[in-house]
């Protein structure tokens, strides 16, 4: 057990922090800082292509599709140096980490050539449609139907809080493909261009006044057949395999931004005063303990990678960033006062934290509810019965 | 000792709420979202046509007596549909004020047109306000519908004042806030002209009581509509093959917000009964009504996003009205820890 | 609404107030201020029939059977003014708030009869026999087997958390009386003599040491015929009316027990600092509204008791007191501090406070568990499906 | 970076459990809670056959090397079966002081005996203690195992000293303990002999992050115990026709005892490996894992009761056993709120 980095890692470390920071005080200055998902789109694309230029852009794929066979602790780093020079996270966030691990793990020879490398490149931008309106957090639910006619999928449907979906290429999306099957049977795993007649997207305008998701319309939408990943009816096993990939270093990402979050939150208690509460204090304590203990239940996560097994520490991530930062927009709030009430924006539009406050109501519902998130630890995790469908 | 609604209280309460529930509608609440922060039309008609207007306020001060219980039911009621009125700042606050501590003239002037509507009031104290031979420098930025007031009444919480929204000195600029049904506007007041209230303490006393108990009322109905509407969603929303309300961890987490709004109604009945009669307990009572009932609604407009799914955090559905009217009354006039540091003091003495 | 009370009430509360008074400095001192459910049993039980013999045993019941067809608010001041003179509990609690108020309402006219004066007089001491050691919070999983022997039902099996039954004089059980019966149907609601040799009792340890419960063992136990209230097969109905009395007036003499402890809470932190403590005042803060809400609940479902429907406040009533004093007794011990952790006692006895931190664990517990309260709201006060009951 | 057991803590952590699981049983641990709060057979077998007791102290201080993270291990397993040993007072505060800030005599005189159980030790501090020409008058109520100690390292949190239990002036009194397993004895100092040990602040150092460090180690050990125990008893008791375990509400509470239970696995081996590896914010994680691990195992204690029903509150199971030990190590050495404060200060500065 050891924690701390080699002499080779400091370097590395170095060298990332280097080319990051300079890039962000230079020709990328201007999307520094950028917090919104929705912030910049067509900049924050370029920053893709230039990350791809310098080898930097998915370090953890295998070097042969565009990586550099990073190992464990060199991804930790790039993630804390990159989150730390205030690069805007990645518009391609679910190409790289999610499709990308998808197709490397599931796909053809064939699918890996034409997709890894524009993926690698940040030429093509994914983003994921397994959500549905009345399955939202019951993938097994999912209605949107595929059928082949000749070498195509055609697809009718609907996904929701498919987040970029506005701005990318390609979708992934969980069909299903046998007429009258029900539950985790007969899904099939398509990936679609996006840009095609059959494909509508709404942006959902959420309660912060933003619309970081969408809803997306399928409408005999075609897929290629040779764009399915896997065999026919494996869609189950393969969106179960990526939402494996959720669970990896761009976690450590992820909580720089919650550290950049925190700091505001200090810096503000300590400028109004609020520093002085000692309810305040404590609580601020709270947050920062349990930021910490994110990062090392990260940290365990991935030192056990090799393992195969998912232990406690990975199932219950999500549940616990989650909530830990649902109650830091209480914090924020609570630390701003009625401050954190008004904003200097014309159009209901807010600062970091009171928009922290309004988004992170959120967290706990996308990406699998709170109360699904037990469900599984229970069942999973503790070996407890599962819950019965019904057959309403 | 018979701690129930009276026949003429529960058709008052049935009244306003068959009122709001028919007029305070999302349509029409989004609408003045999107203006002021005030349905005005809504305004006028509960102020002239429903009558209600001039609950609490003593028939010899020109209002329409009853007591705080009658007001407390008024204000649920409109809470309950996130209603966007300046009930708080115009009656609860301004109007209370006036009507306790003004002169006879004072009331005579201002009461009846602020009780028929004609007239709209906001209130802010500012403790550091400048007052000197009837003129005020200071402000608030923090004055709810104060975009829309003819009228001020501002306090050091040692005087209060009357100034006119027209008076040479005051600056009023509407804020973009987070509840849009209540927005607050920057107020300054530049040695502008204000007129004094004659007995500050009972005016001071008035308004607090009467604002604690509106903002505890109106935070109870906020809640009970987040529960009804929650429990209505619970029956119908169907998930892994059965109505989500047949889950057990829903199920208790609609028990935890009932548990909770029993206690906020104990609160909020409690405390306006109290300053009814007098009951020295009052105060403690007005501590614990605001601080329970803000924060049980703050707690259940959460609970309704959270148990609503991906549909509870878009800005269509209303559920985002809830949080963050709850999230304003939680916050107002004193947070819930300032209010119960009151109480401790009260049964432990102050703080060293 | 009206909190109020009249004047000929505050004459009524100073009569109690000085009769109260006069027992516990006089005649009746030496039990003043015993809390503890197990202390003192036998002057405890001429305290019963000092009570009746002054016309203060029942005052709720009608004259007619030893009350005195007391208001409501009488009731109120009456359980108020007994509590605030230091006055112990009642060991006849069941017999006069349940057993009695049952019969009264289920009872034949001879059952009336026999029973009511014996426990008006304090001189019928009753306990109860509901809850089984596979039937804790479900009562429909009774056990308890009764048979019909000419005049004599002969029961067998095991009640548990039979409070006082070691110096209880009758106790009513629900017992099955159809074999092969399941859930609610086939039970019966009997009376029982506890001298008999048919019925074993013994004391339960808890976790504070003491043994306030009991376990109580039927093997042929005789029931005379006709101490069966109802009809056979009735038992569930009569266990359901009879729950719903415990919400009667006797919970105000309960909180103003809560009040006392409370109380020594507070001066305790007076005492040793804790009161400077702004997080201990936030918590003594909330209890005292806890309580203050507690008792303006219990007075909302005494005021309603004309109207038959069980309102909310009455369905939130039981998780509410015992979450509230569960706390209470958390913030007891960390008021104390470690001082807490220690007695004076030799033999493992505790007083006041860490006393109430150790037993009030079982308040979310017994009487149905904080689990089954919220089934019980959601299900009867909002209309939630009920849960399903399996098979196994 | 590599945040996992080594092979070699693995069999460690396999070993220590094994032996703690088959020996400090049930039947074991009531035997000594009747006495002196003591098994001193099971003490002296750990300390002798297992050979672990001098882990955390180095070779060089007549130690068994290793370090914080393998102390922690065998606290662990200590923990989840609410074993009834002196390893706190005697290993984690008084051993690791001597070895920390004694001389090379008294390390040679007291380690060896403490590690091999031939002597037990208990620690204490007392901020007013008068220490004058190396007599010492003070004392404490709530010296762990003190009844039992042959040697008393003491501290006013400037200076430390030994003391032996038989010199002049020491008076030790057993005190009812609540948590009957690590029972407090009250030791008074009147004018009793002290030997200073040379280098206070080492030893005031190590015993403090040892002691935080095994408390927190304790209290998960004794947190997942909790949770396995109920987990085993959700599958078999049967309520209402289903094992309990089957009620999604009895699930939730499990998932939230054991996100609680693993955010705690994570600030224990953190602290220990932030420690041993010299790390800047070691401060920072010793403050976090005993308040976080101390408040997670009453929690987890508690829930336990709760879902075991009715037999969960008798003296006849075992879930008081940690309900007690759980609440007594939350307590000592500190409360999690003077943690938290701590902590509060390293990223505010000092409360004004």
């Amino acid at each position: 057990m050891k924690l701390g980095f080699s002499p080779e890692d400091e370097l590395f470390r170095q060298e990332c922090a280097d080319w990051l920071g300079g890039q962000m005080a230079g020709e990328f200055r201007d999307i520094r800082g950028v917090t919104k998902l929705t912030g910049s789109p067509e900049r924050r694309k370029e920053w893709e292509q230039q990350l791809a230029a310098h080898g930097w852009s998915c370090i953890g794929w295998p070097s042969q599709w565009g990586g550099r066979d990073a190992t464990l602790a060199q991804q930790v780093i790039f993630a804390e140096e990159y989150a730390r020079a205030g690069v805007p996270g990645r518009v391609n966030h679910i190409g790289i980490e999610l499709a990308g691990p998808t197709i490397l793990t599931f796909g053809t020879r064939e699918q890996k050539q034409r997709f890894l490398p524009g993926i690698a490149a940040g030429k093509t931008i994914f983003c994921q449609g397994f959500s549905e309106p009345n399955a939202g957090s019951d993938l097994a639910s999912v209605r949107t139907k595929a059928r082949l006619e000749g070498d195509q999928w055609i697809v009718n449907g609907q996904k929701i809080w498919t987040s970029l979906a506005h701005i990318s290429d390609w979708i992934f999306v969980v069909t299903r493909t046998e007429e009258g099957s029900q539950g985790p049977r007969g899904l099939t795993f398509l990936m679609m261009p996006i840009d095609q007649p059959g494909i509508d997207i709404r942006g959902i305008r959420q309660i912060n006044g933003d619309a970081e998701f969408n809803e997306t319309f399928f409408t005999d939408a075609r897929c290629p057949a040779d764009s399915l990943i896997g065999a026919v009816g494996d869609g189950w096993r393969i969106a179960m395999g990526l939402l494996a990939f959720e669970r990896g270093v761009s976690t450590l990402g992820q909580q720089m931004g919650f550290r950049n979050e925190l700091d505001e939150i200090i810096a503000a208690a300590r400028s109004n005063g609020a520093a002085r509460d000692p309810l305040i204090r404590q609580r601020l304590a709270k947050a920062e303990i349990g930021l910490r203990l994110m990062r090392y239940g990260a940290l365990r996560m991935l030192s056990q990678t090799d393992h195969a097994r998912i232990d406690g520490a990975a199932l219950t991530y999500k549940i616990q960033w989650a909530s830990w930062r649902r109650n830091l927009g209480e914090l924020a709030m609570d630390v701003l006062g009625q401050e954190g009430e008004i904003s200097d924006h014309r159009d209901y539009e807010w600062d970091t934290l009171p928009n922290l406050f309004l988004f992170s109501r959120s967290d706990t519902i996308y990406g699998g509810t709170n109360q699904i998130q037990r469900n599984l630890i229970a069942e999973r995790g503790l070996g407890m019965p599962r819950e019965p469908r019904g057959s309403v | 000792m018979e701690f129930a609604f009276t026949d003429e209280q529960q058709m008052i309460a049935e009244t306003a709420r068959a009122f709001f529930a028919e007029h305070a509608t999302s349509e029409r609440t989004r609408r003045a979202m999107a203006g002021e922060g005030i349905d005005l039309a809504l305004w006028r008609a509960f102020c002239r046509e429903l009558a209600l207007s001039g609950i609490g306020i003593p028939e010899s001060a020109e209002g329409a007596g009853l007591g705080l219980v009658e007001l407390a039911i008024v204000a649920e009621a409109a809470g309950a549909q996130v209603a966007a009125l300046p009930m708080l700042g115009s009656l609860a606050l301004a109007g209370q004020a006036i009507a306790a501590g003004g002169s006879e003239a004072q009331r005579t002037q201002w009461v009846p047109p602020l009780i028929a509507g004609d007239r709209i009031a906001g209130y802010f104290h500012d403790d550091r306000m400048l007052a000197s031979g009837g003129r005020l420098t200071g402000g608030s930025r923090f004055v709810a519908h104060g975009a829309i007031a003819d009228l001020f009444v501002v306090t050091d919480m040692r005087q209060m004042w009357m100034v006119r929204a027209d008076a040479p000195g005051v600056t009023v600029t509407a804020q973009t806030s987070m509840d849009q049904t209540r927005p607050f506007a920057h107020v300054m007041l530049e040695n502008a002209p204000g007129e004094i209230l004659p007995d500050p303490g009972a005016a001071l006393g008035a308004a607090q009581r009467a604002a604690f108990i509106v903002v505890a009322a109106e935070a109870l109905g906020g809640a009970q509509a987040c529960l009804d509407r929650t429990v209505a969603y619970a029956k119908e929303r169907i998930q892994f093959g059965r109505p989500i309300g047949s889950f057990q961890a829903y199920k208790h987490r609609l028990a935890d917000m009932m548990i909770e709004i029993e206690q906020a109604r104990s609160a909020v009945y409690w405390a306006a009964c109290a300053v009814d009669e007098g009951a020295g307990e009052a105060d403690m009572a007005v501590h614990a009504a605001k601080s329970f009932a803000a924060d049980t609604f703050f707690r259940c407009a959460g609970d309704m996003i959270q148990l609503h799914g991906g549909i509870g955090f878009t800005w269509e559905h209303d559920a985002h009205l809830f949080f963050k009217r709850a999230r304003s009354l939680q916050t107002m006039l004193g947070s819930g820890n300032w209010h119960r540091e009151k109480i401790a003091a009260m049964i432990l003495g102050e703080a060293a």
